[in-house]
């Protein structure tokens, strides 16, 4: 086994730790302090829907709370700005506005509020990026009365629980008159007040003494707010955050690279955490659609996923362990157990390709640009490891790692169609948060629309309406069929060769000693989860 | 009796001794810093145009299990790697002497074309005078006056990195230099009194630019070429990091520094190398540069020529 | 205090280190100075006189010499003595330009352009006397009054650049004596001066050692300057003394070989009286090679010059306009007969060079008319021009720089030749061998480069290329005034020489009109771009009409030690110079014909 | 003056060349409506941003508007800065004006500008001085290597290597930032490098030029003490190189300061460049370039001043009496 793998498994014992730590009752001492966080990248904006994925906004939940959320120990839904939710229908759930609450502008929360704020977010004109958890249908919101506000779905969605942990809840009053602070400047319900965004440098809040949750009860987190402000300071390079920790200039560092982890072990001062993430990294090989023909060849397709070394490409990554065949972890509704991961077997891919070339396939026009995106984390290696594997077999690549501009737009199907004839793998992670395979499988494999650019499987390349339809019929369905339904989809995908899962990603945290920090699957940062120890 | 007069006048300027090639070749192994300079240089070129014969193992080759291995260390199936392997297992001292074929590459060419539309720009400008001269030089300061990394970052993110743009870009933003240094050099030579004896001698403009100006003028020019070459080395490895540059996987210095950033904690030896190469590089360049200088400078000359 | 000593040195020795062990300058040098003389201290170059002088004040170690050897004892205003070889480098601050002053070759470029007069001045003062600022200026005001300076309240306000160089030279002067020195060394004060403004400084020189007292050590490698100024002569040859006396006897009975060729080198005004033909200098040691016949100027007209015409642009403004003109070159006219030679003199910026270069088209005339052999020069296209500078050569003033220092002298020789294809093969060679004996040059030089001749030599290759296409007509632009005079005498006999064999027509452009005296059958005198006077040798020399001609004449130092110097000392203000704003055109100059062929210009230009 | 006025003319004319470069070379990319929205832009929302930009006119048309916007400074809107939502024309209302994004940067790239300079003008000029008042000396030998390697070095490389040192080995100063003091110790160190060589090397052979002059004689003739003479009399004269030299380096710091920039998380013009890069942000480049081109030209400019009170033979443009 490699040097990285080995690594990666102590760190797994590191993470244990991390959740081993148990519930301990609101100690009231007054917060002092500031928490550091070093982040590695500076956030594209504050906005509202932000907080559904907080690569873009890390922290920003401190600030813009959700009308519920997923517990990081136990993954369930808790109750949040919403004191209580139940389902009306299959297209309908019904909300229990929690009383007393303010933004942090003053404005009271009232149930018009909350769904002013919820139908910005979800609504497909703003097309935000939280668009790629929508669908099939689309989502509004009304106050029923001035405690009770009702969110429907115009298909029947048994995700709606989960899209409503997604979105932030932001001032109706600031969306109304001045909608473009709405993008710098989050005013939200959250433990701390939105304070500064210093570009290029850091954002930062502080605590807010008439939170909610420290009078409700029913608050959520493990302690309440230790620190007085919160500082999220952007460092790209690696080796600098992990100094910052190493030095006390920050509590935390997000996302050490594996060799930091490793390091942390034998440091003092403080330590590496990791937990499994709902986040893989995989490669999306062209299909139908615009792609050269080539690639319609099953073999071809077999081929390039048996140059694959996974195990090596996991190592590779670090902290990652290597997934099965199919996109989401165990646990998830879907999982299909009989479907392991790929084979790395070159010589096989030699076979098929000679096989194919036989049939009078052009093997030499053969050429796969391999794109990465190079704001996901150690991209470069594992594009240039990819490409080689592929030259080993006698495929020929181009690699690339290109600026999200450049990226995002040629992963969309409006990119796709402009490039016809192409032949592309992109190697991007993807995060799964919903225990559910119905978006995974709505996102990645069903027909994209053209007319609908920004529609939630807009990055998928595969056109198949024999799998579209079974696909919607199992979205509707609930409870076992719903399962049984999803496996026989995964089965089905993965026999096509269209998605090689590379690696589930483990997420780690350089963690100052003294600082107990609890986070789930999802990887977010929240001060009620960060607890001072003595 | 006159001859012997003459003789005496001889001796009296006895210190003025011409210069020839075997004096450079006594004086550069006198100075010691130069030898060690252009030493370096010639294994460079050598490493460079023979990689494929001096590299012990291929800079492309994937080698996950053999990954970040410090210097020194050998492989698992026992290959040696001397100063390591990057993530990807692959050989650092392979990898920068294929790094070097790119980079000195990108800055003899990107030099040498500059050089090339400099020169001839500048002297005829400076020979030929008048409005031509005018406007080459009102280009010349113009653009002198440019941001020129941040134009060569623009038009790099317009037209796309990669190895001949950024030639062409490094030759359209540093031929200022040349033209300006050999406009000044034509000025003077126009001037300089055995271009007039030249002239009042009937020889013809051609001859007199070609056989007697150009001698006189090429120390100064090569000079400058030394150090451009030298300054491209280090923007290529600037560019390079930014992702403007040489594109991946062809191993360029700046690129293998921008990789290994990631890990400059724990295998220092991934930066620290390509590093030195390009410092190294520079260094040398400069330095002889430097030493042509003084040498061919009519000034300082006799006092080096003699310098043990 | 007559027999008292104010400086003396030693058997001083000065070395150069190098890499090749030390290298002696001077060596066995012992000499003193009495308050209140002139000491003359000549030499050519080469001689070690400046490195002499600099070794008083232990200057020499800051041009990387050191004195190894010998003793310079001073007595100092306090009646001590110290010697200053050993003396530490404070004792040398408090008595360099203090107690010794000293002025250097070049006025141009020994004062610092980046400070103004005043402060320069106001510097040592302060320094030694500790004056304060307003101190200091008032004394500096003294000083340039005293070095007769117009207008001195200005020139402390002013900038190096913007005096003139007479003027710079009476700066350095008035500096020197700033804190009242007992010994002012002058090396070489006047060679880079017009003459009529050497003989100025020098007879200020000579004023100021009455005024002040002081004791002057004069540098220098002019016989006529020794003669006028010194009371005593050291003489000096190859860094050792040869010769050392009083004045008279030094000119009037020398002892050493080389005094005495060093004085017969020496062209003195008025030698060459009633004598209607060039004569060479006699060398002493050297067999008289006379010409082999008398150097008669033709009757047959080969060139003629008429209302030429050079200004330069003066740009200035925001689009480079042309604000004002150099008028170099003001409407003259000229002819030469084949096998003669006329001689235009003149002071820098009078115009004769550019006169030359225009002849030969180096510069193009804006206007007039240059007839060669009937050929309308200025109207020959350029292949036409390259030919008949087969027949028109050039040799120029700076032997250094006129050859391309990358080529061998050979090619350089055969350069002409080629050109115009008149031999090849080893016909060129034998011709350039015999270029080489023409003038004199081992043909063991052949092969060699510039950097390993001396100035003499290459004049000699410079003349011989300029011989190699067998012109008619040679313009020699002050092609003797960078030599030894020794030398000089040689090249000048080469010259003369030549024209007796060859029968070529010489342009002798010079400033020195002792030189002139002996190499001209013809002569014009140029001023501010115009010929002011033009006649026969001795008309012009012997009968000078022209108020500048008879200045030119008188300024030129003789070997006469009771020559008056201080009669030529006059206040100076501003020199009057040839730039006009643009669109001045002056009128055309009216001659007088005094006699035959002596013409004389009526009308100044204002 | 007429020669200043010549000047600030020839500088105009450089910024109207680097406008108009800006502007052309960026619609080499393509569609400029596309670039701002991206290709999932519905054609709806392309269409309308091209009207409401009139992106339809006549290129020169499009032209002459942009130069003219740019002299009333207005550099258009950033359509990416602060965003990280997918096309909409909703966009254009709240989109920041790209001129506020770039200046409310420049402070930080002066601050650092000027902490660089300041070790490299006293360090070089005192370097350069010495050597040449000792030429050929040990001392000479060891600035020209010194400033030669200070010339070869890899700026963002010093940058990592200072970075592994100071601050994460010996922990003595932060890794990157902005703010206190300590944060600009090391950006500025690692920029000062390049300045620091080049000035050491123009200031040694400007006073060893000086000091061969004969006015150095007349300086000890003088009796002027030795330091005096070095230090006032050659190193006046030897300013309008080293002054040029300075002026260079500064007009390369306000640009060359980019990578510097990125590795010391310093947020200044630099960073935004590399950032609106990444995100393609045409206007914010453009503006961002054009504002350093004025730079560059004030300090040339500012250099052309300086001579002008360095050197009496210049000033006023007197000629020669």
């Amino acid at each position: 086994m490699t040097k990285s793998r080995t690594a990666s498994r102590s760190l797994a014992g590191a993470c244990l730790c991390a959740f081993g730590v148990v519930f301990s009752p609101l100690a009231m001492a007054a917060p002092e302090g500031t928490l550091v966080v070093a982040v590695n990248q500076e956030p594209q904006d504050l906005a509202a829907q932000g907080a559904y994925k907080e690569i873009n906004a890390t922290g920003l939940r401190n600030v813009m709370e959700t009308l519920i959320a997923v517990d990081p120990q136990t993954g369930g839904l808790i109750p949040v700005l919403a004191t209580a939710w139940e389902r009306v229908d299959g297209n309908t759930l019904r909300f229990t506005i929690r009383e007393g609450v303010t933004f942090h502008d003053g404005t009271p929360m009232t149930a018009e509020a909350v769904a002013t704020s919820i139908n910005w977010v979800w609504s497909p004109d703003n097309a935000f990026t939280i668009q790629e958890y929508a669908g099939p249908g689309t989502i509004s919101a009304a106050a029923l009365d001035e405690s009770t506000v009702e969110v429907t779905s115009d298909q029947a969605d048994p995700l709606l629980e989960f899209r409503m942990s997604l979105g932030g809840i932001s001032s109706a009053e600031q969306l109304a008159n001045s909608p473009e602070k709405h993008f710098d400047t989050p005013v939200g319900t959250g433990p701390y007040r939105f304070n500064e965004w210093a570009r290029g440098q850091y954002w930062d809040a502080t605590y807010n003494e008439d939170w909610w949750g420290l009078s409700a009860e029913d608050a959520y987190g493990t302690t309440a707010p230790d620190f007085a402000a919160l500082k999220f300071v952007f460092r790209s390079e690696d080796a600098a955050r992990a100094a910052m920790v190493q030095s006390g200039e920050a509590q935390i560092a997000m996302f050490p690279s594996a060799s930091e982890c490793e390091r942390a072990v034998d440091e003092d001062g403080y330590a590496c955490v990791t937990g499994p993430s709902t986040t893989y990294l995989y490669g999306r090989l062209d299909h139908s659609l615009h792609a050269d023909m080539l690639l319609q060849d099953p073999r071809i397709r077999e081929a390039v996923f048996l140059s694959l070394d996974i195990d090596g490409i996991a190592g590779l990554y670090g902290m990652a362990s290597v997934p099965q065949g199919q996109l989401g972890a165990r646990g998830t509704i879907g999982f299909n157990e009989n479907v392991g991961p790929y084979d790395y077997d070159p010589e096989r891919a030699m076979e098929l390709l000679a096989e194919a070339e036989a049939d009078g396939q052009d093997i030499s026009g053969l050429n796969i640009e391999v794109v990465g995106r190079d704001t996901t984390p150690r991209i470069k290696p594992i594009v240039e490891a990819i490409g080689a594997m592929l030259g080993s077999v006698g495929i020929g690549t181009d690699i690339r790692v290109q600026t999200p501009q450049e990226f995002n737009p040629r992963v969309r199907i409006a990119g796709y169609a402009n490039e016809p004839g192409r032949q592309m793998m992109q190697v991007h992670v993807k995060q799964n948060p919903s225990g559910d395979y119905g978006l995974l499988l709505l996102s990645n494999y069903a027909c994209p629309n053209i007319d609908d650019p920004t529609g939630p499987s807009r990055s998928s390349v595969y056109c198949d309406e024999e799998f579209d339809s079974s696909l919607f019929e199992a979205m509707a369905s609930f409870g076992d069929d719903r399962d049984q339904s999803m496996q026989e989809l995964v089965q089905y995908v993965h026999d096509r060769h269209l998605i090689v899962p590379l690696a589930l990603l483990d997420r780690g945290y350089l963690v100052e000693d003294g600082i107990e920090f609890v986070f789930g699957t999802d990887h977010r940062i929240q001060a009620v989860y960060v607890d001072k120890v003595e | 009796m006159d001859t012997n007069s003459i003789e005496l006048e001889a001796r009296k300027d006895a210190r003025d001794v011409r210069v020839t090639g075997s004096d450079y070749l006594r004086a550069i192994l006198k100075d010691r810093v130069a030898l060690a300079a252009s030493i370096f240089l010639v294994i460079l070129v050598v490493f460079t145009l023979g990689a494929e014969f001096f590299a012990p193992h291929r800079p492309m080759g994937l080698n996950l299990r053999d990954g970040l291995l410090p210097p020194f260390s050998s492989g698992s199936k026992g290959e040696f790697y001397l100063l390591g392997t990057d993530e990807l297992g692959r050989d650092i001292f392979s990898r920068l002497i294929y790094g070097a074929r790119v980079s000195v590459s990108v800055g003899l060419i990107g030099a040498g074309l500059s050089c090339l539309l400099g020169v001839t720009m500048g002297l005829t400008a400076g020979y030929r005078g008048g409005l031509y001269e005018d406007i080459v030089m009102r280009l010349v300061d113009g653009m002198l006056s440019l941001p020129s990394l941040l134009v060569a970052l623009f038009v790099l993110f317009v037209l796309g990195g990669g190895f001949v743009n950024l030639i062409l870009v490094f030759s359209v933003l540093h031929w200022m230099v040349f033209a300006r240094m050999a406009r000044g050099l034509a000025l003077d030579a126009r001037t300089a009194t055995y271009v007039q004896a030249a002239k009042s001698l009937g020889t013809t403009e051609i001859r007199i630019v070609f056989y007697h100006i150009l001698p006189n003028v090429a120390a100064p020019i090569i000079v400058l070429l030394t150090l451009e070459i030298a300054i491209l080395i280090l923007s290529e490895a600037s560019l390079s990091f930014l992702g403007f540059g040489v594109q991946p996987p062809d191993p360029s210095w700046g690129l293998m520094i921008a990789d290994g950033r990631e890990h400059i904690r724990s295998a220092w030896w991934l930066v620290t190398f390509p590093g030195l190469a390009i410092f190294l590089t520079a260094l040398s360049l400069n330095l002889l540069a430097n030493w042509v200088r003084a040498v061919t400078d009519p000034v300082q000359r006799w006092r080096w020529i003699t310098a043990s | 205090m007559a027999e008292s000593v104010l400086i003396r040195t030693d058997n001083l020795k000065v070395q150069f280190p190098s890499k090749t062990g030390p290298v002696t300058a001077v060596e066995d040098i012992s000499f003193s100075v009495r308050p209140g003389e002139i000491v003359c201290i000549v030499g050519e170059s080469g001689s070690g006189k400046s490195v002499t002088s600099f070794s008083l004040m232990q200057l020499v170690k800051f041009n990387g010499g050191m004195i190894s050897g010998g003793a310079i004892t001073l007595h100092r205003r306090d009646g001590t003595t110290v010697d200053l070889r050993n003396a530490s480098e404070d004792q040398m601050r408090g008595i360099r330009g203090n107690e010794i002053g000293m002025i250097f070759q070049e006025p141009m470029t020994a004062l610092n352009p980046a400070f103004t007069v005043g402060w320069q001045m106001a510097e040592g003062l302060r320094i030694h006397m500790g004056l304060n600022r307003v101190q200091a200026d008032r004394r500096s005001l003294e000083l340039l009054r005293m070095v007769r300076i117009s207008e001195p309240e200005n020139r402390l306000r002013q900038y190096p650049h913007e005096l003139s160089g007479g003027m710079r030279q009476r700066v350095m002067i008035a500096m020197a004596l700033a804190c009242k020195p007992h010994l002012l060394i002058a090396d070489e004060p006047t060679t880079a001066l017009d003459v009529t403004v050497q003989a100025e400084i020098l007879g200020l020189i000579d004023l100021l050692r009455e005024e002040t007292g002081a004791a002057i050590l004069l540098i220098t490698h002019d016989m006529a300057v020794v003669a006028q100024m010194a009371d005593r002569v050291v003489v000096m040859f190859r860094g050792r003394k040869v010769e050392e006396g009083p004045v008279r006897r030094i000119l009037s009975e020398p002892q050493h070989e080389y005094t005495k060729a060093l004085l017969a080198a020496v062209p003195k005004l008025g030698d060459m009286s009633q004598k209607p033909n060039p004569e060479p200098l006699k060398i002493v040691g050297e067999r008289y090679r006379g010409p082999a016949k008398p150097l008669i100027a033709g009757k047959r007209q080969l060139l003629t010059v008429s209302g030429l015409v050079k200004r330069f642009p003066v740009r200035g403004g925001l689009f480079g306009r042309t604000t004002a003109n150099v008028h170099a070159v003001e409407n003259v006219s000229f002819g030469i007969n084949d096998n003669e030679t006329l001689a235009l003199v003149g002071e820098s910026g009078s115009g004769k060079s550019v006169t030359g270069r225009s002849i030969l088209r180096l510069e193009e005339p804006d206007s007039g008319k240059v007839e060669f052999e009937n050929r309308n020069v200025l109207a020959l296209d350029s292949t036409e021009m390259r030919d008949l500078r087969r027949n028109m050569q050039m040799v120029f003033q700076d032997p250094f720089g006129s050859l391309n220092p990358h080529k061998q002298l050979f090619d350089q020789v055969a350069e002409p030749i080629r050109n115009f294809r008149l031999d090849h093969g080893s016909a060129l060679e034998d011709r350039v061998a015999n270029l080489f004996d023409r003038v004199h040059l081992p043909r063991s030089f052949l092969r060699r480069y510039p950097v390993e001749l001396s100035g003499g030599q290459r004049q000699r290759v410079a003349i011989a290329r300029a011989l190699a296409p067998n012109p008619k007509f040679i313009v020699a632009d002050e092609a003797v005034s960078a030599l030894d005079v020794s030398v000089q005498a040689q090249v000048l006999n080469l010259m003369l020489e030549l024209q007796a064999d060859l029968g070529i027509s010489y342009l002798f452009i010079s400033h020195d009109v002792a030189v002139v005296e002996r190499v001209a059958h013809r002569v014009a005198v140029m001023y501010l771009g115009r010929i002011v006077e033009i006649g026969s040798r001795q008309d012009v020399l012997e009968n000078p009409q022209h108020g500048y001609t008879k200045t030119l004449i008188a300024a030129v130092p003789t070997l006469d030690p009771d020559a008056d110097v201080r009669g030529r000392v006059k206040t100076l203000s501003k020199v009057p110079s040839a730039i006009f704003p643009a669109g001045y055109e002056p009128e055309p100059p009216e001659y007088d014909e005094i006699s035959n062929g002596h013409y004389v210009l009526k009308n100044e230009k204002q | 003056m007429a020669y200043l006025i010549k000047r600030i003319v020839n500088s105009a004319i450089i910024l109207f060349l680097t406008v108009s470069f800006v502007f052309f070379a960026g619609r080499l990319i393509g569609d400029p409506a596309l670039n701002m929205l991206g290709p999932g832009a519905s054609d709806v929302a392309l269409e309308n941003l091209r009207r409401a930009a009139g992106l339809n006119d006549p290129i020169l048309i499009q032209y002459f508007r942009y130069v003219v916007n740019l002299l009333s400074g207005d550099f258009g809107i950033s359509y990416r800065y602060g965003f990280s939502v997918l096309p909409s024309e909703r966009l254009s209302e709240i989109g920041q004006p790209v001129i506020d994004i770039v200046l409310e940067r420049l402070p930080a790239t002066f601050f650092l500008a000027a902490a660089a300079m300041g070790f490299a003008v006293p360090i070089g000029v005192f370097m350069g001085v010495t050597a040449a008042a000792y030429p050929r000396s040990a001392a000479d030998r060891i600035v020209t290597v010194l400033s030669l390697a200070g010339v070869s070095i890899v700026q963002f490389w010093l940058g990592l290597m200072l970075i592994v040192f100071f601050a994460v080995q010996l922990g003595w100063l932060p890794t990157g930032g902005y703010g206190e003091w300590q944060h600009v110790i090391l950006p500025a160190l690692t920029l000062a490098a390049r300045p620091i060589g080049r000035i050491a090397q123009v200031t040694r052979s400007a006073v060893l030029e000086e000091l061969a002059k004969p006015y150095i004689m007349t300086a000890h003739a003088k009796g002027v003490p030795v330091n005096r003479v070095v230090y006032l009399h050659s190193l006046k004269n030897a300013a309008i190189p080293i002054v040029t030299m300075i002026g260079d380096e500064l007009s390369a710091l306000l640009t060359g300061a980019i990578l510097v920039e990125k590795i010391f998380a310093w947020p200044g013009i630099g960073l935004l460049i590399i950032d609106s890069l990444s995100r393609s942000d045409l206007p914010l480049i453009q503006a961002s370039i054009v504002v350093v081109a004025a730079l560059v030209v004030c300090v040339n400019l500012l250099v052309d001043l300086a001579y002008r009170l360095l050197n009496p033979r210049i000033r006023f443009g007197k000629t020669e009496a």
